[in-house]
């Protein structure tokens, strides 16, 4: 259990960074896991040259769909919408640094769902079929 | 906690005799450590008997069932009705072709929409159901009501999880069509006196379908009794396989009711234009059935009255009663539903302050300790508790006190890993 | 009988070492005869692979699905969803998701009915359809038209039970919706050459359902190279267990229809006025599924890989190229069906003259010969045909040609017993 | 199998007695065996004091269903509606004189199905749902 609840994971859980609403975003997106009630919304500023000068989110769940909401926000801020993109399912579970076991892989994933779905509105999303709202 | 009962009260049941019999309960988990099954609210293990009951079948004399003139068919087919009458006498429905085989509860409840609701309920009819409703229990009524223009109202519970009975008395005052209730929560446990209430619902007219996938397999069922219209359960929820499930229907419905399923063996002659259907219940089951899982059904039935069902919950509520106290006393953990045992199965959901279920149950895991954390299919339910998820215990049968004490361990190491 | 194939020519599959698999083929029946089963059109019998996957979950891990986050419930889960990648690899589906278990055929076809046919088929409407058709593609059809007002309308046959295709494409002129009909004949052993007659449909605008209740488990079927919109198939006539069924469709039309059962599982969010629903396949799976049958489902395909398709349809043929002719041989027997292999699975209907098909499959059974007897849900064929009932013999891939002897000599003993 | 198919059941098989339809009968009831399409017409001819002066069937089927129905038409003659009240099913699979295997108790009782439905239509068949069509 150490292996998946290491410091830094509980203290983006208990500490996230750039969480709350964004007043002026150019991009919204929510999500839940249907499986657990687990909620995400992305929230982002993007400027005229499609760059993230701003993002933050909403949600409530477990401490790995928190976290990882968290570590992702980190990386966005300045990214290019393009730059996005190569932002995968790998990625983000690499960047957790732990092993997540199956049932909690759709946790982990929830805020990139929910960032695929601000920024391009899920066409991001291969296999799956659309269960949130946004607007962009 | 006014009907706590002592630990020792439950000798009667030989827990040690009845965990030889799943061999799955002995089993360890990749941690090393050995399976405490508390999950028993979503699906319970099998005994030998029914594994091997389904395995006879298909090593003896496997064949497809009704329609064949020979003998492998004959046994087989006298299995799957011999299994019906077994379900039928457990119970207690006035005839066998009341009990209709489905796959699970939410096709049961299914089945009802469809072929009794489509032309039973009209546009501005009132369908009555709670709070406490398992989705299956729900969804349908809900979809129905959009497509029928009927209204649902949805009554509430009190502070313990219990049924506001005077709001539904109220409910049926302003007439309904159809009450749809589950006997006992399955996410709080709560026992509604479903007796009680669906007199009180005939009395105003309303047909009732009561949900009895968390009851059937814990408590003496008795569809006469409790006067009900429909009562739907599954089979994997009573040491039976998945796949099989029942809805009971009374006769006097079943037979005005059209089919559900079309297709082959529920028809009595088809011809281009028009088709005439079976007798009762093959009306109801289109198709081949799962005939095994409804023979492995019929053994599970056996097995829980050879135990006994009274004797089974009271060992239930003896876990429970033993569990409860101990929840209540641990610092940050919330508990849900009723405190008393009189109104309560052994279905126990709580929540620890600032550890989310799905860490809860994840943590629980390293310590081979299965339980839910989720919404458990009761989204509205959450809600009313203002809660997204709960974790939650469920005990069955083959459930100990030392699984009692591995849980509320378990919560200590949660709560160490979380630094709480 | 141009394509006959000699018997020779299969000896590629080992039927001693495939019938060691099988227990139940070893069985004697009451009259001590060991079993000769030749009914597998209507069921398959199941190889000890099969039940032991199945026997393993109930015993090492058995746990609900999708739901739980413990190991048991993972492990239970990722056997599961693995069925349904070995059978969306074993159909060729483009995607798993397209892959939704159900209990059987007949519930597959419903689903179509009820959550496309629904939305889709209008007053006035066509559907095409076969006089080939088993009930359960032919029933919910007429009664989707019956409640719509559309027509059905119903392509006949030649002399040798082969389809009309010029019937078939003047009805498709026409102007139709929905073209649902069977792959293979389980009435006649005829096949249909669905992929020809797909590729017309499609080309006049016709949505297409293909059953494949007796293709899949004899034949190599593509769903990418036949071209339809939607497959439907049961396990149980594959080596899997009654309780697990498919119905595969075209993502993008799944994604448009309306849900079928409604319920825990398949719903992405349940409020008290409206409900979102699951992403695919679960859209279409409401409630606790039989996993442990799709499981097994998944084992089945396994072994039929082993075997390979080809090889079985081979086999198939060479025990009806040494059949069909002995039958044609004997005197006052009728054979209906395709006398041409090359048009044919191993599926013999045939009659005896002055004996009721009943009677022919009592007395065969005593010899230990299990045959069906009677109109095999289709009685438009059998009115067809001009007779109320035929008797089937149907192969496996464990059949013998001793066995194709056994029936020929039980031809023999209903003559003598009818004093013939 | 000589058990079942004994020389007096095959007799009423292929010379069926009181075969044929009923002109002026005053009940019929045509019923079938869902499972194998055997189907059985009975034409009774009822006078005013309730007595069966003439009986008929038609049908076709295996040689259980038409024996049955054969002989049960030899024993309903001259018997009054009443009577036929005591005709049930273990007296027809007694009088039937072979013991018939379960799958095949369906084809043996449809003649009295449709007696009891033609007499009575069919109010006097426990536990089972008329499938059967009629006039009397
Ligand atoms: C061609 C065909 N379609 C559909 C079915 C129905 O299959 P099931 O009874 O498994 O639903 C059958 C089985 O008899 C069949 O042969
Ligand atoms: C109260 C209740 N109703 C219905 C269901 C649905 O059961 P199934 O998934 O077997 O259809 C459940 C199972 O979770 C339940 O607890």
């Amino acid at each position: 259990m150490d292996d998946m609840y290491r410091d830094y994971i509980l203290d983006h859980y208990k500490n996230p960074r750039n969480f709350g609403e964004l007043d002026g975003a150019t991009h919204t997106y929510h999500d839940t896991n249907p499986l657990c009630g687990d909620e995400i919304t992305m929230f982002l500023l993007v400027d005229d040259h499609d760059t993230v000068k701003d993002v933050r989110f909403t949600g409530r769940g477990c401490a790995i769909s928190q976290a990882s909401a968290s570590i992702l926000t980190e990386e966005v801020k300045g990214k290019s919408l393009e730059e996005l993109r190569t932002i995968d399912r790998e990625h983000v579970l690499q960047n957790l640094g732990i092993t997540v076991s199956p049932a909690r892989v759709k946790c982990a994933l929830l805020s990139l769902k929910a960032l695929k779905g601000s920024a391009w509105g899920l066409t991001e999303w291969p296999g799956e079929q659309s269960t949130g709202t946004g607007t962009a | 906690m006014t009907s706590m009962l002592p630990r020792t009260e439950v000798a009667t049941l030989d827990v040690r005799t009845i965990r030889a019999d799943f061999p799955v309960l002995s089993r360890k988990t990749a941690s090393g450590k050995t399976v405490v099954y508390l999950d028993n609210a979503a699906t319970s293990q099998k005994p030998r008997q029914v594994l091997d009951a389904m395995r006879t079948v298909y090593e003896e004399h496997n064949a497809n069932i009704h329609r064949g003139v020979y003998e492998f068919s004959e046994r087989t087919t006298a299995a799957f009705e011999g299994a019906r009458e077994r379900v039928a006498r457990f119970i207690n429905a006035p005839e066998p072709r009341e009990v209709i085989f489905v796959r699970n509860a939410t096709e049961g409840v299914n089945l009802v929409a469809y072929a009794w609701g489509r032309d039973n309920i009209k546009s501005g009819d009132r369908i009555v159901t709670s709070v406490l409703e398992h989705h299956s229990n729900f969804v349908p009524w809900q979809q129905l009501a959009a497509e029928t223009g009927a209204t649902i109202a949805v009554v509430g519970i009190d502070e313990d999880g219990r049924l506001d009975r005077d709001q539904l008395r109220a409910e049926l005052r302003k007439g309904a069509k159809l009450l749809a209730l589950t006997h006992t929560s399955n996410g709080l446990g709560t026992i509604n006196p479903v007796r009680e209430i669906v007199a009180e619902a005939k009395a105003s007219g309303a047909t009732v379908l009561v949900d009895a996938a968390q009851s059937v397999p814990h408590l003496p069922v008795d569809v006469a009794d409790i006067g009900c219209d429909f009562l739907v359960f599954s089979g994997h929820k009573m040491l039976a396989p998945p796949g099989s499930g029942v809805v009971w229907g009374r006769a006097s419905l079943l037979l005005k009711m059209r089919p559900f399923l079309y297709g082959g063996d529920m028809i009595s002659r088809v011809a281009i234009d028009t088709t005439t259907w079976n007798e009762l219940p093959w009306k109801f089951e289109a198709g081949t059935s799962a005939y095994v899982d409804a023979i492995g059904l019929g053994a599970a039935v056996d097995y829980l009255q050879g135990v006994g069902l009274e004797a089974i919950h009271r060992h239930e509520l003896a876990l429970t009663g033993y569990l409860l106290p101990k929840l209540l006393a641990t610092d940050g953990v919330v508990v849900y539903g009723p405190k008393d045992l009189a109104d309560r199965v052994g279905v126990v959901s709580f929540n620890i302050e600032g550890i989310h279920p799905h860490d809860v149950a994840t943590i629980f895991d390293s310590e081979g300790v299965c339980v839910r954390a989720g919404h458990h299919c009761n989204q509205p339910l959450m809600n009313r508790l203002g809660t997204a998820a709960t974790t939650r215990a469920s005990f069955y049968l083959y459930n100990t006190f030392e699984e009692c004490d591995a849980l509320i361990a378990a919560i200590g190491t949660a709560k160490r890993v979380f630094k709480i």
